[in-house]
């Protein structure tokens, strides 16, 4: 019996509607080998969107580094796994929630946090930290106002509920962001190793069991929106904008992770975009059987609802498990227990067919092996982004301290303690390394020693300069970050944020930038275990800057050993990593010299390898009393960063002879690191020894900061110009 | 020094205040599920952070009808300690166990940073280990944590020596800028009548391990443990 | 039957929210605009057929849980 | 003149709040009590005399300020 095309006649036009090109609708038919229904047509369709596919982005993402000795499981689990040591696993990863957080920037960015805590939970970890990457457009527009002021209260209003402590961050502001935020969320969870809890169903006749909120409406495939026959209400019976609930969120943490301390579970998976549909599909899928639900038995929010509308629902806070079926009955006990919906929805078969019924009907009956195995793959023409020409000499128009007063004033390097202060860093009690307090968030584990180190990183004008070398800078920049603690990184997540892959520059820009990150990971033994592309992120025409957000995750055996980047009193300060004075895409030709311009500093990854273990090398004999890298603003920016973390002023030598002052001091080549130590000497003949170029550029005292050129700044005037941007954008009224 | 403490569907720093009691004590808490109905032969209960049922209508409203309520009621009742902190101070407010309530921070922005409060007294079973007029630093993390009671019950407040702490600067002044949620009088916590009811918004369990940046929070559960040990 | 709670801050209780709409209305040009208070409204689906009962009902829940009458009022309605 | 705008979410989108509070007084023993949804109030002191302006006035205040139309619906009365 076929299943009925429900009300509307499917054909070509609508498969169009729905996103699929004419040769995927020409697949769809070969594999059915009849017109697939209504709800068919739902589930090829977002299975095989660019979200679900990765279509575009897969022949690249394969060529990503994935393995070390460390690595449990790398990309193809809801999260990545890392051995963290003591017998624990850390589990990670990033998403996106761009296009949800330009249209409603409160809710975009709290469902984005709360859908990215469930792929971590649901690999049964329980989450210890939250990051995020964020980019907003031209701060001088009241729209960017807007979706600042909606995102940061979304994640905050997400993660303080569910008591998991938003830990770091970055934020960048550029105008190929004003139509096109992004949102990237990253949670991090820890679970015990043995532990870990997979999405491949199994067990011929096990139970399929659905827990969370009920499914209403919500955020059913964009495509379908426009589509006349949901009748002139469907604007506001289908909202394409999904609330979050961070409480249910929360219930829904502390039930599946009791539930997971027993041995109830055969398979679990979050559902997350295409809800039902990718989750029974994936689950089926990867275990290779086959799934029959019965929609009938789905937790409803709303009357009337069709088989297309439940399994395209995008409805948040939900999850589908396998159970034993011996368990059932411990299972729904713990769900009744946090007043959550629970209910057996199907049954998992041998027919290697996914199989859904509603009242009676069989709605959809697909094959899902041709359905994974002939989802579309595409190699999209690339084309190369032009080397830019070299700088050439550029002259200091203002002077250092007229120039630093600007940049750590600049909307780039500005305070974002208004942004820190409304996240709750605290909840749990295992902060080691506050917002600000260090170059990653320093999270211990509760009862042990062993800490994590984390952080979010990328510097989207050097990808667009040079889409493979800002590539390498983002990976290398999250390693350098995790390694300034004292911590050992092990592996990261990324968030490939691009523009249209239709069009080969931003396909070549991709592409590069996956072979830089992919030098990186490799040099740095620093693998990728989990990630996300969003693509098509233009608005009219107008790209983002490629903006491929690297998460990175360290370890450290002993939380005491990790070191802040707030300068103390009485230390010396030395430079480690050489400086040539690089200016071409630096922050201070942009804002100082106002030009967008050059190739991005080189990334010598070698060096960049033997630098950072030899800073952490340092940092562990406890030598080092602050360290800080030098990234943005350079290193008079880094030192400043250092001073008004601590309190403590400073006072900087002349550098060497051989680099114009602004540009060593502005100037933004990679792999470098400043130290606060006790005893400068040693810590230079022991550079000298490792081969690590290394000099004392000051030392550390007092109340102010005082240039090379003998000029002083007081900390109260710098705290000032540093803090001012945010309130001052966003509180104008005080 | 038996404690408890108190689980509400999302209360979420109920694991934190455990880890601080543990620390001072060297005992577990108990944690009591907000369905249980029977809390005696405790000394201390404590209501700790979060969300509870996630903030929604009012903070604390849904928790202070729950039925471990009625068993809380009676600890009081029978002289027993009880300190809310946070999401257990406004449930606390809410249960009319403590007067006054907990409005919309005044920036109307969630607010989580260190702030520094000053001992009002130090006579309490509470503050015994801090000297009266002392300031410590403490965490602190919440959209609604300004205090508001009207007038005569802030005069009656005050009269009574019932204001446990306020915000100051770290030097210990009552400034409008240390009082960054807008309470009334820079209040941070108060008394129950008998003293032995305290709650307040910012968090000294996040502040009892050198690691997470100092030990100003311990004296609080110091104090308890050695007021209240058997 | 329908019953319609709204809760309002007592006068004398500062409303920073209002005062915040407030401003933020003059930010956007409106002017004429004096007081803003701000406040919650609940709507409730009851089964009770009989209004004044269904009034009753609705006004007990406000005493319990709705409203805190230590810092709002409340009015109900019935739709 | 007073305008009173009542902004609640639209029907079909969640109301994690109207939930828990229908729970919470489920809990309370209020039988009978089905959907519940929670909404805002906005009191407006509008100088306007003019009800028809005042009326329009606000309900531009709720476009452009008070309710987010992506998922709230509005009313806007003139008391
Ligand atoms: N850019 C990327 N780099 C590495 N792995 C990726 C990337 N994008 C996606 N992945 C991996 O592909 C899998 C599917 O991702 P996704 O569709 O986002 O998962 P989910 O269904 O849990 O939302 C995950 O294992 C994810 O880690
Ligand atoms: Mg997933």
């Amino acid at each position: 019996m076929a299943p009925q095309p429900n009300k509307r006649d499917v054909n070509q036009a609508l498969a169009r509607e729905f996103g699929l090109s004419a040769d995927e609708y020409a697949r769809v038919l070969d594999i059915m080998g009849r017109t697939p229904s209504l709800t068919e047509l739902g589930i090829f369709s977002v299975m095989w969107s660019e979200h679900c596919s990765y279509k575009s982005s897969r022949v690249w993402l394969k060529t990503l580094p994935t393995k070390a000795p460390w690595v449990i499981h790398g990309p193809g689990e809801n999260a990545g796994v890392v051995d963290i040591g003591e017998g624990l696993a850390a589990i990670f990863k990033m998403e996106s929630h761009n296009h949800p957080s330009f249209i409603e920037p409160y809710q975009g960015a709290a469902t984005g946090v709360g859908g990215i805590l469930r792929d971590v939970f649901t690999m049964g970890a329980r989450p210890i930290a939250n990051l995020n990457a964020l980019r907003f457009g031209d701060p001088a527009l009241p729209r960017t106002k807007r979706i600042v002021d909606g995102v940061v209260r979304g994640i905050g209003g997400y993660g303080n509920c569910v008591g998991v402590p938003t830990v770091g961050g970055e934020i960048n502001f550029h105008p190929s962001y004003n139509g096109n935020p992004l949102v990237n969320a990253m949670t991090v969870g820890i679970a015990d190793k043995t532990k870990i809890f997979l999405s491949a169903a199994a067990g011929i006749g096990n139970p399929v069991v659905y827990v969370g909120s009920k499914t209403g409406r919500d955020g059913i495939h964009g495509a379908t929106m426009a589509s006349a026959e949901f009748g002139k209400d469907s604007e506001e019976k289908r909202p394409t904008v999904q609330v979050g609930d961070p409480f249910t969120e929360k219930l829904l943490i502390e039930a599946c992770l009791e539930l997971m301390a027993t041995d109830a579970i055969v398979a679990i998976q979050d559902m997350g975009a295409a809800g039902l549909t990718s989750s029974s599909v994936e689950m089926a899928g990867k275990g290779g059987v086959g799934i029959e639900l019965d929609l009938d038995h789905v937790p409803q929010r709303e009357t009337h609802m069709t088989a297309y509308e439940m399994m395209l629902s995008e409805s948040q806070e939900r999850m589908l498990m396998v159970l034993r079926p011996d368990r059932q009955d411990v299972a729904r006990a713990i769900f009744e227990k946090w007043d959550l919906d629970f209910a057996v929805i199907g049954v998992l078969t041998d027919s290697g067919r996914i199989v859904v019924k509603h009242q009676g009907e069989i709605e959809a009956d697909i094959p899902l092996d041709p359905l994974a195995e002939q989802a579309p793959l595409y190699h999209r023409p690339t084309e190369e982004t032009p080397k830019r020409a070299p700088l050439g000499e550029v002259a200091d128009p203002v002077g250092l301290a007229a120039a630093l007063e600007k940049l750590i004033a600049c909307p780039d390097l500005a305070s974002r303690a208004w942004v820190w202060d409304q996240y709750d860093s605290t909840v749990g009690g295992q902060t080691v390394k506050r917002p600000g307090g260090a170059d990653a968030a320093i999270v211990k584990i509760e009862g042990r020693k062993l800490a994590l180190a984390l952080t979010t990183d990328c510097t989207p004008r050097y990808v667009h300069a040079d889409p493979e070398a800002g590539g390498a800078q983002a990976v290398a920049e999250a390693w350098r970050n995790i390694t300034a603690t004292g911590a050992r990184p092990l592996a990261i997540t990324d968030n490939m944020n691009f523009a249209n892959p239709e069009k080969p520059l931003i396909m070549g820009q991709f592409a590069a930038s996956i072979r830089g990150m992919s030098a990186a990971c490799v040099a740095l033994d620093f693998p990728v275990v989990s990630g996300n592309v969003s693509l098509y992120n233009e608005t009219e025409g107008k790209p983002i800057l490629p903006t491929p957000a690297i998460g990175g995750l360290g370890v450290l055996e002993d939380a005491a050993q990790a070191v802040g980047l707030g300068l103390a009193p009485g230390l010396d300060l030395v430079l480690v990593g050489g400086t040539k004075g690089w200016l071409g895409q630096s922050l201070w030709l942009r804002e100082v010299a106002g030009r967008e311009d050059g190739p991005p500093p080189p990334v010598d990854l070698a060096a960049e390898r033997f630098n950072g273990d030899f800073v952490r090398g340092q940092i562990l004999e406890g030598h080092v009393r602050a360290c800080h890298d030098v990234s943005d603003g350079g290193l008079l920016v880094a030192v400043t960063e250092m001073a008004l973390g601590g309190d403590c002023g400073a006072h900087l030598l002349p550098g060497p002879a051989g680099v114009v002052a602004h540009a060593f001091w502005f100037g933004e080549d990679q792999g470098r690191y400043v130290l606060a130590v006790q005893d400068a000497a040693a810590v230079l003949q022991a550079a000298a020894f490792a081969g690590v170029p290394a000099m004392r550029i000051g030392s550390s005292g007092g109340a102010e900061l005082t240039l090379p050129d003998g000029a002083t700044m007081s900390l109260i005037a710098l705290r000032r110009a540093n803090e001012r941007f945010f309130p001052a954008l966003m509180e104008p009224t005080g | 020094m038996k404690a408890a403490i108190v689980v509400f569907p999302g209360i979420n720093r109920e694991r934190d205040m455990a880890i601080a009691l543990e620390t001072c004590s060297g005992h577990k808490p108990r944690m009591v599920w907000h369905k249980e109905t029977d809390l005696s032969g405790l000394d201390l209960v404590v209501i700790p952070g979060g969300f509870s049922y996630g903030d929604y209508l009012r903070c604390g409203a849904m928790a202070s009808q729950s039925p471990v309520m009625g068993a809380i009621r009676a600890h009081a009742a029978r002289g027993g300690h009880i300190l809310g902190v946070c999401n257990g101070f406004q449930i606390l407010t809410e249960a009319g166990l403590l007067p006054g309530a907990l409005l919309r921070n005044a920036g109307l922005r969630f607010l989580s940073m260190d702030c520094h409060l000053r001992v009002e007294r130090a006579d309490t079973a509470f503050t015994g280990h801090y000297q009266t007029g002392a300031v410590f630093r403490s965490p602190m993390a919440h959209g609604d944590g300004n205090y508001f009671a009207d007038d005569a019950t802030l005069d009656r407040l005050e009269g009574e020596n019932r204001v446990a702490f306020r915000y100051v600067t770290p030097s210990g002044e009552t400034t409008a800028a240390a009082n960054r949620n807008g309470s009334a009088r820079n209040i941070a916590g108060i008394y129950s009548e008998n003293l032995r009811i305290l709650g307040l918004m910012p968090h000294p369990e996040d502040l009892v391990d050198p690691l997470m940046g100092g030990t100003d929070g311990k004296p609080l559960f110091d104090g308890l443990v050695a007021a209240l040990a058997a | 039957m329908k019953a319609v709670v709204t809760v309002m801050l007592k006068t004398g209780v500062l409303d920073p929210q209002g005062k915040a709409i407030g401003q933020a209305l003059h930010g956007l040009g409106f002017a004429g605009v004096g007081e803003v208070r701000a406040g919650k409204v609940i709507e409730l689906e009851l089964a009770e057929t009989d209004p004044a009962k269904a009034k009753a009902s609705a006004e007990e829940m406000a005493r319990k849980l709705l409203a805190n009458t230590v810092i709002e009022s409340f009015k109900v309605e019935i739709a």
